[in-house]
């Protein structure tokens, strides 16, 4: 579906996070990773696709003429799926707020362990504006992340507590990696699985913080 | 109905002034004014210290990045400007102020301007730096952001099918903000390809209710977009 | 166009009233005497008719089904004109709000010297709700009313102060009768125009407080 | 896209309880869920206490008429009744306790209350009973009403077409309060005498996103109403 390629950590990490999504599910998918789980769902997955600048029923890409007038939220032509509806911004966000999203997945720079999530932003080096991401991160019912587990230097992305300006607190239902999947219980992210290729006990001591984990970690698929 | 039909350039020289608020429907390329932006690019002398109200930046020299190179802005309003590597250096560099509102305010704030509401209470954005020097209020327990309503002098939308009368449709994903700032300004000039005469449209399909527009003009084709693939925000 | 009977002052009135309308306004008219202005207007007025529940270019009546599925906001089925747009209740409103009507055209119970509208209440006897009267009254850019002058005790429309639950303060800019219009100058309704069955003085002894006049009144037409 | 299509008893078995509120699109007879609603006073014993929002209360025993004329109701939220002489005596008797909103605020109400807005400032109704024991706040030096969020556990709607993914299309002026009720309430019922296959409308000239929708119900012809002539309020 997509001309991307994918590294296999990647590929890791949209498959499990393509289990979370249900048929019935109404669903944004942020830029990057998330815009490449459509490649691994089934074809009549049952799953509703949102894109925020204005419709739902997100087809598959195309190739598009510049002024091709249906772009996602990325600004990649695509189709629109029998049943797809479309509709002005602020119907659109009124979806949104109003709770009619099952589901948002989205990247991350950092998601802290009370499970805030910054994804917008880095002072004085990346200053482009949110978007419609505030709205997605605290409004979704489902707040997925997917992120590579650490970034180059080996630093995981969960951390204690962000350090970059928030997207929005305590919003971070699911944060997905190669390695881990860590679901916010009692308001902490809590390690639930890890990767057949890893172990709870590398994954927890990779941290320089405690992060809890549930007593028997569920199977990673 | 009255045919609203006159030139570019006419539309212009009656509605628009130095130092005025604009708005402009658009998302990335789609739904964008391009042709009435080219003539105001190329009036860069006339209007000055204008504030734009837009989602995104466009691209360099592209739609209202031509604005922002011409040196015409001064404050830019917008949710995203990521796309406009020249937007935002000017941003860094001080020479234009730039206001983000998430996307979702962003609309609202537009709408309700044209709605006659000054305000509404929103909790998006709370803890976190946009909330920051916001007007806040208690309400049923919960506090709140007030959000107050955004106009301007004139809007400037891009329809894919407009009737003499000012009546509008879009495809695609081409409506975004065009309908909400259709009603939140004090003229409002739309610009379409396709003007066909009125009562071509069915009366349910219309999305922007010609009452509404001042002047209708005739968008050109866009010979200097070459490149494929549609722009973002 | 209408097939009610319209009695000798109630034409005056709808026709002094048509002579506000002009080519380019988008009206709103009032249940009640207002609907029957088009039946005045040249067939091709260039005014353009608002119906509060959701479209504008209304055009003439015509005989309906109960289901019809266009009907104005006095619920009789009308056709649209060339060039119509339908609407919901939100838009239809933020319409009104937003200060796009340029003229409403009511009715009333009670206008006060100072241009408060009571139109929608008589407690104890009519209690029907305000509908989006009160809309209109606030926010149309002219307010015009339409009255017979007087009620069946002779007691004049134009009172000094509502008795009556206002629809809105100070919204009045005309009030038409078919002896006399009045308009707010100053903050009060004044006498302007008398029809030529009276006469100035004539009108403004009818009145049992002090109603302010122009010096030289205008010709009715 | 899933097949919402279910029989109106089934609908009602599963979204419906005694004590809730219920919307009710519609603005006299256009828009109005017939069916539904003679379903629902049918089951008068099992639905009690309830709280219905609906511009008007249709006429007496027709529409929402039919379930005050049950003895169903509560409270009313509407804007004008006066199509309904039973409901006014009611109203008089202090049998249902009716709340009045300007309509354009129950619009506006309704419509916050499927976005995520919990309140708005209006100057609707200053200076007049309307504003007597509402919340009111200053706000760029002058006085405002605060106008809160209005929400229903099930809203039912009337279209002219719907396809079985629940994909709404109204002709004329049906569409009313419909559209800002389907994002208002926990649970959407559509009926319509047409129902389409899902992919038949066209997507840009869709009213309202079945994504939004529970159930679509088949609405019967409505024998009952037979003089010429529609209702109001």
């Amino acid at each position: 579906m997509s001309a991307l390629s994918l590294s296999p950590q990647e590929e890791i990490i949209i498959r499990r996070a393509a289990q979370e999504l249900k048929p019935g599910m109404l669903v944004n998918l942020g830029i990057g990773l998330p815009t490449l789980i459509p490649s691994v769902l089934p074809q009549d997955s049952g799953i509703t696709l949102h894109s925020e600048n204005g419709f739902v029923g997100v087809g598959a890409p195309v190739v598009g003429t510049p002024d091709y007038p249906v772009i996602d939220a990325g600004g990649r032509a695509v189709s629109l799926l029998k049943g797809a509806a479309c509709f002005d911004s602020s119907f659109s966000f009124a979806l949104v707020r109003g709770g009619k999203l099952d589901a948002a997945v989205l990247g991350a720079f950092e998601v802290s362990l009370s499970g805030d999530l910054a994804n917008w932003m880095i002072p004085g080096k990346l200053t482009p504006g949110m978007g419609g991401g505030m709205e997605l991160a605290q409004k979704a019912r489902k707040v997925i992340v997917l992120s590579r587990h650490a970034d180059k230097s080996g630093t995981p992305k969960l951390v204690e507590r962000c350090s970059l300006p928030l997207t929005a607190p305590s919003c971070v239902t699911l944060l997905i990696t190669e390695f881990a999947v860590f679901e916010r219980l009692e308001g902490k992210m809590t390690l639930v699985s890890v990767h057949p290729s890893t172990t709870k006990e590398a994954v927890l001591s990779g941290f320089t913080f405690s992060v809890p984990s549930i007593p028997e970690l569920r199977s990673w698929s | 109905m009255r045919d609203k039909c006159i030139a570019v350039s006419a539309a212009l020289d009656q509605y628009c002034k130095s130092g005025q608020t604009w708005m402009f429907g658009g998302f990335g390329r789609g739904g964008v004014a391009f042709t009435c932006l080219e003539e105001l690019a190329r009036r860069s002398q006339q209007y000055q210290n204008l504030t734009i109200v837009k989602n995104d930046a466009n691209e360099p020299n592209l739609g209202v990045g031509m604005l922002l190179n011409q040196g015409m802005v001064r404050k830019m309003i917008a949710t995203h400007i990521g796309l406009n590597p020249d937007a935002v250096r000017m941003m860094n560099e001080k020479k234009i102020e730039v206001e983000f509102v998430p996307q979702g305010i962003f609309a609202e704030r537009i709408r309700i301007g044209g709605s006659g509401i000054p305000a509404f209470l929103s909790d998006i954005g709370l803890g976190t730096i946009v909330a920051q020097g916001k007007p806040t209020m208690e309400f049923q327990g919960k506090t709140y952001l007030l959000e107050s309503a955004l106009r301007a002098n004139v809007a400037f939308l891009c329809a894919d099918v407009v009737d003499r009368f000012g009546n509008c449709w879009f495809k695609g994903s081409n409506r975004n903000m065009n309908v909400v700032m259709s009603l939140a300004a004090d003229s409002v000039i739309v610009e379409a390809k396709k003007i066909v005469e009125t009562g071509t449209l069915e009366p349910e399909n219309i999305h922007i209710p010609g009452v509404v527009v001042s002047a209708v003009v005739q968008a050109q084709p866009r010979a200097h977009i070459q490149e494929p693939g549609g722009g973002i925000a």
